[in-house]
């Protein structure tokens, strides 16, 4: 118990005094890692707190990516406004598609998700005038500052510890325990008195914000933004790593996103076909790990945690 | 609760022994297998690696594969003819520009390679170029077609062999200016591209031939199944001609829904690459006859010494002859090279000046590096699609070659669209 | 305080009531009671708005309820237990009381405050009161089957109602355990003067704690009054007494 | 605007639905009996197209007969690899939540995507129309390529099989009970599950049926599984999650609005899908027909 409080202080240390020693490349790759962590931390708020079925979430993430872009390619709003804007964009498009979205449950809720988000993948992929299509937008003029892949290192870990530290409150606050009640038991906690609508809406906003903050991120480590940031395979990608991690854990999204996001690194260097091993990793870890392997070590070392039922079974309800 | 545990026991075993073995089979392969027979001949003393990013799976995976076995061609011919000795470190991009980024930035700042090429995604090369900029590395755009590249987002780190939508553009225009249609319908495939290309065939024809006029356009999604509705809005149109801008993969499929419906026989269709081997190869007898296209290479004509070697050779690797992507590999490779001996070094800055302004003989004609912008200027090939009296394709006749100075933009407007 | 007043509810061609009339005055202990399948549970699920009435009117407080939705009722003052064990698996008995506590004084959306300092001694007053105590920090679903039925109760508590609908209390329980929930209901209606309505299969249990019952067969209420009253009634008799013997 | 050229574009807008409808019925089917989302439906649809090319391939490009053979064919080996993930993974997993679910048939449609690469490359390929499907048909003005006088005879027929299916044969009826009350029918002392292998195959058997329909239509090369498969959702989804007959009916409706905006409002035919889909799903959420769920 005293050894899980400690670990990601430790982690965090460790991920401070990295930069000195680590090559460039490696800073990068932590710095794309970090951005990714936070999506999947966002995803994994409603998707394994929330038991919400959110198959679309890069679009939140897409969202933020581009309204940050978009603003600071072609206004000359300062820096700090597009900074804002990202998520509160990202914000406002989980709020309209929530919004048709929370009225229904369970897998219609995520077929929903899917549908609307391919609407918004749409709306990017033709507005070309504004988004550029299908080329992207490519040199985005974000500060000086960010050129220095130190910089990028220390603000990404810095803005996701901050994210993390923030969720993580919200997660042991009366929301957060109203929103897993809302997972374990939907009806019977309409019957208390949650609107549960409001809540998962309210929830799934909030998670939106934190993809958006994660989008604003990854611009400032790329410097260019396309469609594929709202495919649905990216989506996909975002699961795999929340269920790699444990879907029940705090911590395993960004456990999972690092794994997948070095492995990506390292498989292609030998080979071309990733897609293959990510499969082939996909389908061990649901036939024989589906809790993931902070939920395994959770359940194996301490009673709480990944508990037997599994992950959101009452959220079909 | 014992057979669960063994379980999970399995799955970690698993799993770690997949990722190891990935890695260590990996390894096996990761060595080039084309610096074989190079270093043996004592030829020349450069050695350089070169970072290939294109996209070897997802949709355009066909194009990918094929610029791969240009650029290996490439290699090995110029390794035997005494040239520089180049090593190729591959990456797959699946069509995903972040996966292109990120793998450009593995490749510079892990692998410490300072020449890449590639990419077929437009995305993707504008994305790798725009990171070339600001990190100084050379990048050669091997595939992609979009006239940015060279153009509005160009700078002195990026090179590009292929022609662009610009360039299409122009050359489907001076062709349809000499034909006698007055009443177009456009229409292709609702990306990038396809409006680029059509944007520029239909402003280009209006100054050839101030009385075009256009009935309407109709855009079709990118992998579009069906176009037997498009067809039918076109036949009801009834216009003059027809000009497409489409990718690759729904040029092969709308080749096809023409030649079910007939509308070729009905009126004139003009589709750049519709020519182009690749597209017509996979259709077999099942390509419309009568079918303008412009293309940049067909491996027939002009019936020169190069277009024949290149061709057998790439039909010796891959079992069929070439169309434009396996050349635009074999080219980048090609002038790369030519640029490393005429720099006599291997140092990028000497390699961007050797190449600027360097020409070289290739199968479509004589190629030439513009200094200004770094835009390979190359003829282009014209032709209307026959069906052949020995292969199992259709090929072209009619062929014309499209002078490089007809199909250029001019360097001040290039340099115009730099300045917004 | 609650009444319900020809109300009907069909799915999908089945008519689960047909005719439902229920008075429930402040202050007393109501039971519903009828055969298997007579639509007690449709009854209660349209009481506390997890189904919507077809016809008739729900007035609590003289307030029409009927089609609101289950929170909003609830918000009212309207808490009920299930007859199937409803409780948030993964959550702790403190903390699943505590839901109910915090949804009461409308603080479920507060984003920054640890959960684990608010509403403390509200809650623990109704762990206390139930006797839930000693299993505050332990998950629930590895409580026995008793006290998981108690902690149902609990919950319901934790929304401090003006009325409590118990949704067959005892349903599985032992003996012993009945016996402590008996203890409990009548504790509640008696030292906390809590208006409760309950359906219940066993029927010394109900002419023990009921003041009022009401019967209900194939969707209607076929008589309502005193125990006494409704024991003597005839139509009671042949439809339901009279079956169980 | 002449009746005819609009006449045409009604009927070919019905075809366009029908191939919809062959695809997408297969999903709905394996979501309402089984409550699985299957990703890998598209990876069914683009192995049908791969096999039907290959099938013809070995009869001989040209030889008419291999396009039938590799309708029979085709569809019928991609229910038996069907069968195979069903009893040899999905089987295992019939007990965990959605998402575990989901995931799986996601990782399928991986390493389907990459074994697909792996055996037959990434060249485009093409199956040829067999000659009697080559040209026009002409009907007061009304012109359908003859291909899709085909489809339009194919599309009811699956339906009217489907219905047959689920009406006349035990099989189908529990597929029906199942998907309209799964607990009812284990209360009944049905195994649900056992019909959960049978209807997996249709499933697979539809989409490999929509593949070898469409592989002489469209360019058979990497990635059309991912398109196919998101449209098919859309489809499914707008119908009702689950109700064939709601798919077919948005299937319908979305070909010929497709269609019809081809003719109507041609540069922006693009997002019509998308707006019809919007309006629907605003109009009825759950979509046009009593879904099962």
């Amino acid at each position: 118990m005293q050894l899980r409080r400690i670990i990601p202080w430790i982690m965090l240390a460790v991920l401070l005094v990295l930069p000195p020693v680590l090559p460039r490349y490696y800073l990068y790759l932590l710095a794309s890692i970090f951005v990714i962590a936070l999506l999947a931390t966002s995803l994994n708020f409603i998707l394994g707190f929330g038991g919400l079925l959110q198959l679309h979430h890069a679009v939140f993430f897409g969202v933020g990516a581009y309204t940050f872009s978009i603003l600071l390619l072609k206004t000359p709003l300062p820096f700090v406004v597009a900074v804002v804007a990202g998520p509160v964009a990202a914000a406002f498009t989980a709020l309209l598609i929530g919004w048709f979205c929370v009225r229904s449950r369970g897998l219609y809720f995520g077929m929903l998700t899917l549908a609307l988000g391919q609407l918004v993948w749409a709306v990017i992929f033709r507005w070309s005038a504004l988004t550029g299509g299908d080329d992207g937008l490519h040199g985005i003029p974000v500060p000086e500052v960010f050129n220095s892949l130190k910089t990028a290192y220390y603000v990404t870990l810095t803005v996701l510890t901050v994210c993390l530290a923030v969720l993580y409150l919200i997660l042991k606050s009366p929301f957060g325990l109203t929103l897993m009640a809302t997972r374990d038991n939907p009806v019977r906690s309409e019957s208390v008195g949650i609107n549960i609508r409001r809540h998962r809406l309210a929830a799934f906003v909030i998670a939106g914000f934190f993809a958006g903050i994660a989008g604003v991120l990854f611009v400032l480590v790329e410097k260019s933004v396309s469609p594929s940031l709202l495919s649905w395979s990216k989506s996909a990608e975002i699961m795999i790593m929340c269920l790699l991690g444990g879907l029940t854990t705090f911590y395993g999204p960004a456990l999972g996103a690092g794994i997948i996001v070095f492995l990506s690194m390292k498989v292609g260097t030998y080979t071309e076909y990733w897609l293959l091993v990510l499969g082939i990793i996909l389908l061990v870890l649901v036939l024989v790990l589906p809790q993931g392997i902070l939920g395994f070590l959770a359940e194996k070392y301490s009673g709480r945690g990944g508990d037997k039922g599994g992950w959101g079974k009452d959220a079909s309800g | 609760m014992r057979k669960r545990f063994n379980l999970h026991y399995l799955a970690w075993t698993v799993i770690v022994m997949l990722v190891f073995g990935v890695l260590l089979t990996g390894c096996g392969q990761a060595t080039p297998p084309n610096n074989s027979g190079a270093a043996g001949s004592g030829g020349s003393k450069f050695k350089v690696k070169v970072g290939y990013i294109d996209s070897l799976s997802g949709p355009a995976a066909a194009y990918g594969k094929s610029t791969e076995a240009g650029i290996k061609i490439a290699i090995d011919e110029v390794a035997k003819a005494g040239g520089p000795t180049i090593e190729l470190v591959e990456r797959d991009d699946s069509f995903k520009p972040d996966l292109a980024e990120a793998s450009a930035k593995e490749l510079v700042m892990n692998q410490n390679i300072d020449i890449l090429v590639g990419t077929i995604n437009s995305a993707s090369a504008l994305a790798v170029s725009k990171y070339a900029k600001d990190n100084k590395v050379l990048f050669i755009n091997s595939d992609s077609m979009s006239e940015k590249i060279t153009g509005a987002q160009g700078h002195r780190y990026v090179f590009s062999i292929v022609g662009n939508t610009a360039m299409i553009g122009k050359a489907g225009a001076y062709q349809m200016s000499k034909m006698p249609y007055k009443r177009y319908w456009l229409a292709g495939s609702d990306y990038e591209f396809g409006h680029s290309v059509v944007n520029s065939v239909w402003t280009n024809l209006q100054q050839m031939k101030p009385d075009v006029q256009k009935i309407n356009e109709s855009w079709w999604r990118v992998g579009e199944s069906d176009f037997s509705s498009y067809i039918n809005a076109i036949r009801a149109a009834k216009p003059d001609a027809v000009y497409v801008g489409s990718g690759g993969g729904d040029t092969v499929a709308f080749l096809k829904a023409i030649n079910q419906s007939g509308l070729n026989k009905e009126v004139p269709i003009f589709i750049h690459a519709a020519t182009d081997h690749d597209s017509l190869r996979p259709l077999g007898q099942d390509a419309p006859e009568g079918v303008y296209g412009t293309a940049f290479y067909f491996n027939y004509f002009p019936d020169n010494a190069m277009t024949k070697s290149f061709g057998e050779a790439y039909k010796k690797v891959t079992g069929n002859y070439p169309g434009f992507a396996g050349l635009n590999g074999y080219l980048t490779i090609k002038f790369l090279a030519a640029a490393i001996d005429k720099a006599g070094s291997t140092d990028k800055e000497k390699i961007i000046d050797a190449l600027e302004g360097l020409s070289l003989d290739t199968p479509v004609g004589k190629g030439t590096i513009r200094k200004e912008d770094h835009q390979l200027m190359l003829p282009m090939v014209f032709g209307k699609t026959v069906k052949s009296a020995n292969l199992p394709y259709l090929i072209t006749t009619d062929n014309v070659l499209i002078p490089a100075d007809k199909i250029m933009p001019s360097v001040e407007e290039v340099l115009k669209t730099r300045k917004k | 305080m609650l009444q319900v007043k020809q109300v009907a509810k069909a799915f999908s061609g089945f008519q689960a009531i047909a005719k439902a009339d229920l008075t429930v005055p402040k202050g007393q202990v109501v039971a519903v009671i009828g055969p298997n399948g007579a639509g007690k549970s449709t009854l209660f699920n349209l009481i506390t708005g997890h189904l919507r009435p077809d016809k008739g009117h729900i007035l609590f407080k003289g307030e029409e309820i009927g089609g609101l939705s289950a929170h909003d009722i609830c918000r009212k003052g309207v808490a009920r237990s299930f007859q199937l064990i409803n409780i948030f698996p993964r959550l702790n008995t403190f903390e699943n009381v505590q839901v109910a506590v915090l949804a009461r004084y409308r603080k479920t959306n507060k984003l920054f405050t640890p959960a684990r300092k608010l509403v403390v001694e509200e809650t623990n007053d109704v762990l206390h009161k139930l006797g839930l105590i000693p299993y505050r920090e332990r998950l629930c679903n590895s409580l026995s089957y008793g006290d998981q039925k108690v902690l149902e109760l609990a919950i319901a508590l934790g929304s401090q109602p003006e009325i409590l609908l118990l949704d067959e209390p005892t349903a599985g329980m032992s003996p012993e355990e009945t016996r402590t929930i008996v203890k409990l209901i009548k504790n509640l209606a008696q030292n906390e003067g809590l208006t409760i309505l309950l359906t219940e299969h066993d029927m010394d249990l109900v002419f023990d704690v009921a003041e009022r019952l009401m019967v209900l067969h194939q969707g209607q209420t076929i008589a309502e009054g005193s125990p006494e009253e409704v024991r003597r009634d005839k139509a009671v008799q042949n439809a339901y007494l009279g079956e169980t013997g | 605007m002449d009746a005819g050229a609009l006449g045409s574009q009604l009927v070919l807008g019905l075809s366009r639905g029908m191939l919809y409808f062959i695809v997408a019925a297969g999903l709905t089917l394996v979501f309402g009996v089984l409550r699985i989302i299957n990703f890998a439906h598209g990876s069914f649809y683009m192995l049908g197209a791969f096999l039907s090319f290959t099938v013809t391939e070995m009869m001989g490009k040209q030889n008419p007969n291999g396009f039938w053979l590799a309708l029979v064919v085709a569809p019928l080996v991609v229910a038996a690899f069907s069968i195979m993930i069903e009893r040899g993974l999905l089987r295992f997993v019939y007990g965990q939540e959605h998402l575990i679910q989901m995931l799986l048939t996601y990782s399928l449609v991986l390493i389907f995507g990459d074994l697909v690469k792996m055996v037959w490359g990434t060249e485009f390929k093409s199956v040829s129309v067999p000659g009697i499907f080559i040209g026009n048909l002409s009907l007061a003005g009304i012109i359908i390529p003859v291909y899709y006088v085909f489809m339009l005879v194919v599309g009811p027929l699956v339906a009217l099989g489907l219905w047959l299916f689920l009406t006349q044969t035990v099989t189908g009826k529990i597929c029906r009970a199942t998907a309209t009350d799964r607990q009812m029918v284990d209360v009944l002392g049905i195994n649900s599950t056992r019909v959960f292998g049978t209807v997996f195959a249709l499933g697979g058997w539809l989409a490999g049926l929509g593949g070898a329909l469409m592989a002489p239509m469209v360019n058979i090369g990497m990635g059309m599984d991912t398109s196919m498969v998101v449209y098919a959702f859309l489809v499914v989804v707008v119908g009702g999650l689950g109700n064939i007959w709601g798919t077919l009916i948005s299937a319908l409706i979305l070909g010929v609005a497709e269609a019809l905006g081809v003719l109507f409002l041609p540069n922006l035919a693009i997002v019509v899908p998308y707006v019809v889909i919007g309006i629907l799903l605003i109009i009825r959420p759950s979509g046009l027909l009593k879904s099962v769920w």
